[in-house]
């Protein structure tokens, strides 16, 4: 299994952990990533917000550059994702931009290949199977309580599973023997950009999500999006604070607690880069 | 002293009054519960003696109810039903019964609404009078 | 609500616009139910709901809705999306409306988003990636300096990085954005 | 009478919670157990079900029961249900009483307690009664086969229809001078676009030509008399002036008349084009024949006129001479059809009807999209202009305690359905104003939206009032409607052309005769009041005499047209039986007891009282007589008994629903 890996520009910049864990997991998990040659940013809604085209033909270059190496592309960053499968989308959908966004990607001499886009989350539990997953555990998670959090972007608006209640997570953490918690609020939003500046409304949607991951017992969230990891991880003292009432709960990268399933160690999968520490120990 | 619950009996036309009460149930329409429904097929079956048996039975008031005048589904039993109301009337008040005990009023199939209005008001007016007392020769020989 | 909406102050080419971007076909098919302000989980913040800004779109209400701060609130989670029962991409076409509210410079000016969008275009633009401690501190040096406390614990665990990263081949992507703005 | 032993069974059904929610069911029946010749009473969950139905009839073997009981929902529900339980049993099904506990106590009462003594009252009413009650035979009455149907609009020709095919005879009579209806004027019908012109005039000519069916145009019913199976309908046909035998539809007489342009208002386009004194009501008219209007023909009028159509007519079918037609005819079924009309929004004043040339109600609307109306399908305005903007506004007198309080049905996709026309006639800016779009039928919702994307615009709030007074330059010379904008949370001002009203709907002119005449009751709105809103919407409550169409309610073509044929499903299973069972509630005089004062033969209506001269005693003639009992209450000696309704059985009952505590 070879995929074309875009990493993205806040993975090696912010999201060590995340990409560490990623490249640990699916090398245990004999898959082969091969890093897209000079990929450049998605853009982000920053872009898409300020030019359509520019959007467009951002991605469109990723995805033609990504083809070059595989026909699927890994993405572990779901706005990044969110991104490739909206040109994708698009390109099929509107003939017109379509032919926009060609002429751009002929002017710089590249040539229009869609690829598949997946998320590792999707490669885990769709391309290798749990089964497959289940014969390499070294250790099970059995005494973790773990809140599965999906976030946004993973399911909406493109997305292979249930929109509102996915269980992709629920059944891989179940897999590996934890206890994982049938957790209602796994799909609402985190605030994204909102509150990983900072601002007090997007604020209170973690509190909530905070809050009752950890009123149903849960030890720990996974989540399998960057921003959410960031969202819910970093501003746990500020929400403390602000509340008065002690949120904090260990945020990890889906593959950093799949990883120490897998037998890896803690700083291969970064949870040493963890703000709020978690350790497979002390269940 | 123990409220005065008045016992009231309404003779009501079978194609009238009585609808108009069936679909005030429908319609929950919430009202008196001392008012009880007999029917007759035409409000012109309302023969005088039985009202005076009716008064005489206990009760406080009585209620004559039919189709609005034109509507009788009988033509014009109707009108007979007012005619014999008319002369009813005099005859209560010769035998020491407040007139105003006895009222005749038509109530269409249509006006559910009504059914309320009328049992609640007439409760309301037998309250005010009280209830009924009746010269013991009248209760001997009616 | 003060005053009366006259026709002379209502824009219906602007409705125009918006039905004519991907994304936004659907508005006329809004039944204004309000299943996308419910399902929001920030329309309690908002000035206008998701319901209203559709609606207002749809009625040619342009100076209100590019000047809402709904957009700037809306954190794109696309529940509406999925949730609408009449189909409509309540997300995307915040987006196009967030894009004509940056072009005309309409946007609420305490609001941070939209400084944040521009600093994070030009960082593209100069060299294809962003890195995102810069792009926050281009775009405003106050709200950089308010996360200080967080960006140091960041550092010390290896998360905050500020080294500027580049494509290789900038000229390539710099032709990309500009070709793309032309068409 | 047999002095036998009285043993009555007493159920008191719980209705589910109906009942029993309120009533206590089990201090009724303790109290019920107590009253002298109960042998048994029971509380159970449903009666009227199977289960509780056989729980009658066990107890009616186990206990030799003699009388029954039931106290549960009204006797217009299910009096037949038990009365069947009772006869199945072996039991003479009049040896029972039924006591409405449900309407008439236990969901009109708030008070449980109160509540459960008025039932104790009514079951007690019904248990002294029924002791008195006595075995009667229902009366077989032949029924006539034939149909009257009243009205010739889609709900009349549909209804009609269905009987002819059924091979039985219908007389449709129909007011005005051609059949159609409301139906003939519209272009389009929605949600699917239907050509109304060509989905209508295949049946309106089926009528026309159908063997069974006698189509009495012009027409309207004078009297009826009889009963359910046995109607006697005189049918009072206006004079055409035209020999309808004769004429061929060729309008040469039409072209002929005196008056050189058309002057006169037309009934069929509302007004929106004139008509000449003789005219034919509209293209696809049936019959399409013409008629000459005698308050506007001069010769009809004062006598005096050169008579060009009678010269112009090769096959003299001009008859000045015409007299006015008495028809009669006797049916065993009617079907009442008689349709609604638009309430006059003239006397709504704020939407400027009348007042302004450009605003318009919907059936005004219909005619001029109509590809036979006088603009031949085009929206043009009154000054001739074609509009670039036009105002729809919802529920114009419907939804409104001021008004009608009943929302009028169609409108909502009416209106669409004009706004989708018009839009697409004049390319015109087309706003609906509305206060909710109601589409709950099959595919309206999907044509709403439909319409939506085509760019209609949909502007919730209902509309106060239309105004010429402009406050901005763009106003000038329009119209503006001034609305509260419910969902932006504004007042808007909105400039047009056109603002097309869509007026409730009331019952058609005359309802209030009818209704007398044919002895139907009315809602306090005068639509014709259905036996049961539910399970009888077709039925009414003189039997023999079914309802379809806007006349019990507005509905639009779909429903109209399934209720039609529901009638004439009703009034099939009628008059096809052949029979019909009376109920027994006839009069009976004892001749011992009768003294001859015949007080009681000026009582009856119906001629039903005879005086014997040889006997000297008044004799009842059965088939005549509708058991009203008017004469009953009248007789001085209590000669007159009424089956079912006796002295005693009405005595008995009343002095059992005044036994207040008594036992």
């Amino acid at each position: 299994m070879k995929y074309a890996y875009y990493p993205g520009c806040t993975l090696r910049a912010s999201y060590p952990h995340v990409d560490m864990s990623l490249k640990s997991v699916f090398r245990v998990l004999g898959v082969e990533l091969v890093e897209i040659d000079d990929w450049n940013c998605c853009g982000s809604t920053a872009v898409e917000n300020i030019s359509e085209a520019v959007s467009l033909a951002l991605s469109a270059r990723n995805i033609c550059l990504a083809a070059k190496i595989s026909d699927t592309m890994l993405t572990p960053c779901t706005e990044c994702l969110l991104q490739q499968r909206r040109v994708l989308y698009i390109m099929e959908q509107y003939p017109k931009v379509r032919e926009k966004v060609l002429k751009v990607l002929e002017k710089v001499g590249l040539e229009w290949k869609p690829v598949k886009v997946v998320h590792p989350l999707e490669i885990v539990v769709n391309d290798i199977g749990l089964d497959k997953v289940k014969e390499k555990v070294k250790r099970d998670l059995s005494g973790i309580k773990v809140v599965p959090y999906y976030g946004c972007l993973i399911t909406r608006p493109y997305g292979s599973e249930h929109p509102l209640y996915p269980t992709s997570m629920d059944e891989l953490f179940s897999a590996l023997k934890a206890e994982v918690i049938d957790y209602p609020l796994k799909t609402k939003c985190c605030g994204a950009t909102l509150t990983a500046t900072g601002d007090e409304r997007g604020l209170s949607l973690v509190y909530q999500l905070l809050k009752d991951a950890k009123r149903r017992g849960g030890n720990v969230i996974v989540v399998p999006c960057t921003v959410c990891q960031f969202n819910l991880e970093v501003f746990q003292d500020k929400i403390s604070t602000m509340y008065g009432e002690n949120v904090s709960i260990p945020v990890l990268y889906f593959t950093q607690l799949l990883g120490l399933a897998l037998g890896l160690s803690e700083s291969e999968l970064g949870i040493d880069k963890l703000l709020v520490p978690f350790s497979i120990s002390a269940r | 002293m123990a409220e005065f619950k008045p016992n009231i009996v309404a003779i009501v036309c079978n194609w009238c009054t009585y609808i108009a009460a069936d679909t005030a149930g429908t319609a929950r329409i919430k009202y008196t519960p001392y008012v009880k429904i007999v029917r007759v097929m035409c409000s012109g079956r309302v023969d005088p003696q039985m009202v005076l048996w009716a008064f005489r039975n206990g009760a406080d008031g009585v209620l004559i109810c039919g189709c609005h005048p034109g509507d009788c589904h009988y033509k014009e039993g109707n009108y007979k039903a007012y005619r014999r109301y008319m002369l009813l009337k005099r005859l209560v008040k010769q035998l020491g019964i407040e007139e105003e005990r006895l009222r005749l009023e038509w109530i269409a199939a249509s006006e559910a609404p009504r059914v309320k209005e009328v049992f609640d008001e007439f409760v309301e007016q037998i309250k005010k009078l009280g209830p009924l007392k009746l010269r013991e020769e009248v209760i001997e020989n009616p | 609500m003060g005053k009366v909406k006259f026709e002379s102050e209502v824009d219906r080419s602007f409705t125009e616009e918006i039905l004519s971007e991907p994304g936004g076909e659907a508005i006329l098919k809004c039944i204004q139910c309000g299943t996308c302000s419910s399902t929001c989980p920030l329309s309690h913040f908002m000035d206008y709901t998701p319901r209203q800004i559709i609606y207002m779109v749809r009625e040619g209400f342009k100076k209100e809705v590019l000047s809402s701060r709904t957009l700037w609130i809306c954190a794109s989670c696309f529940s509406c999306v999925v949730q609408c029962p009449s189909g409509i991409k309540i997300a995307d076409v915040m987006h196009i409306i967030k894009r004509k509210a940056m072009a005309e410079g309409v946007y609420p000016k305490d609001e941070f988003l939209p400084k944040l969008y521009k600093s994070f275009y030009e960082s593209v633009k100069a060299s294809g990636r962003i890195n995102e401690t810069n792009v926050v501190r281009k775009a405003s040096l106050g709200k950089a300096l308010g996360m200080l406390g967080l960006g140091l614990k960041l550092r010390g665990k290896g998360r905050l990085s500020l080294a500027e990263e580049s494509v290789k081949d900038v000229s390539q992507v710099r032709k990309l954005i500009e070709e793309a703005e032309k068409a | 009478m047999s002095r036998e032993e009285v043993r009555i069974g007493v159920y008191v059904c719980h209705c589910g919670t109906n009942i029993a929610g309120v009533v206590n069911v089990e201090e009724v029946v303790e109290y019920i157990k107590k009253i002298p010749g109960v042998v048994v009473a029971r509380h159970y969950v449903y009666m009227c079900s199977e289960a509780g139905q056989n729980l009658i009839k066990q107890d009616i073997k186990e206990h030799k029961l003699n009388r029954v009981v039931v106290a549960s929902c009204s006797p217009n529900l299910h009096e037949n249900t038990f009365r069947r339980a009772v006869a199945e049993a072996g039991l003479n099904p009049y040896y029972f009483q039924m006591a409405n506990i449900r309407e008439h106590c236990s969901w009109v009462t708030e008070d449980p307690k109160e509540a459960t003594e008025k039932a104790k009252m009514i079951v007690r009413a019904a248990v002294e009664r029924v002791k008195y009650h006595e075995p009667l035979e229902k009366k077989k009455v032949e029924v006539k086969d034939k149909i009257l149907v009243v009205g010739g609009g889609i709900a009349g020709i549909s209804a009609a229809l269905v009987c002819a095919n059924a091979g039985k005879t219908v007389y449709l009579v129909e007011k005005s001078p051609s059949i159609g209806g409301m139906m003939s004027r519209l272009d389009k019908t929605f949600p699917t676009l239907d050509c109304a012109a060509c989905i209508l005039t295949p049946k309106m000519n089926e009528v026309a030509s159908h063997p069974n069916i006698k189509l009495i145009t012009y027409a309207e019913v004078e009297s009826v008399e009889g009963f359910v199976g046995n109607f006697k309908v005189r049918i009072r046909k206006k004079p055409r002036y035209v020999i309808e035998d004769l004429c061929v539809g060729c309008e040469k007489c039409v072209e002929a008349c005196v008056f050189k342009e058309p002057k006169f208002y037309d009934e069929w386009s509302f007004g929106l084009k004139k008509r000449k004194p003789v005219y034919i009501p509209f293209p696809y008219a049936v019959p399409r024949k013409a008629i000459i209007d005698p308050e506007s023909c001069l010769y009809l009028k004062y006598g005096r006129c050169k008579q060009t159509c009678v010269e112009a007519c090769d096959r003299n079918a001009i008859d000045f001479n015409q007299k006015e037609e008495i028809i009669e005819v006797e049916v065993g079924a009617i079907i009442l059809a008689t349709g609604y009309k638009f309430i006059d929004v003239s006397k709504l004043p704020q939407y400027g009807y009348g007042k302004y040339p450009n605003v318009y109600i919907a059936p005004e609307v219909e005619v001029m999209l109509n590809a036979s109306g006088p603009t031949r399908g085009e929206i043009i305005l009154r000054d001739g202009r074609k509009p670039k903007s036009v105002a729809i506004i919802h529920c114009v007198g419907s939804r409104d305690e001021n008004n009608k309080k009943y929302c009028s049905r169609l409108c909502c996709m009416a209106a669409i359905k004009l706004a989708h026309l018009i839009k697409e006639r004049t390319e015109a800016e087309v706003y609906n104003f509305y206060i909710d779009i109601r589409a709950a039928g099959k595919g309206y919702e999907e044509f709403y939206k439909r319409v939506a994307s085509e760019g209609v615009r949909f502007i919730r709030g209902k509309v106060a009032e239309i105004t010429d007074v402009a406050l901005t330059p763009e106003e000038e010379g329009k119209l503006i409607v001034r609305v509260e904008d419910t969902l932006a949370g504004v007042i808007r001002r909105i400039p047009v052309d056109m603002v097309v009203l869509m007026p409730a709907l009331e019952p058609a002119t005359g309802v209030e005769e009818v209704s007398k005449m044919f002895g139907v009751s009315v809602t306090e709105d005068f639509w014709f009041l259905e036996r049961h809103p539910k399970l009888a919407p077709i039925a009414t409550f003189a039997d023999g005499i079914f309802l379809a169409g806007c006349c019990q309610g507005p509905k639009d073509i779909p429903d109209t047209v399934m209720q039609a044929e529901g009638a004439a499903g009703d009034a099939l299973a009628l008059v096809s039986r052949g029979y019909i069972e009376l109920e027994p509630n006839i009069v009976s005089i004892d001749p011992e007891k009768c003294s001859g004062c015949r007080v009681c033969v000026g009582m009856c209506p119906f001629g039903a009282l005879k005086y014997n001269e040889e006997k000297g005693v008044t004799e009842v003639i059965e088939a005549l007589c509708k058991g009203c009992g008017t004469c009953a209450a009248a007789c001085p000696s209590g000669a007159i008994q009424q089956n079912l309704f006796k002295d005693k059985q009405v005595y008995a009952e009343i002095a059992g629903i005044l036994a207040v505590g008594g036992e």
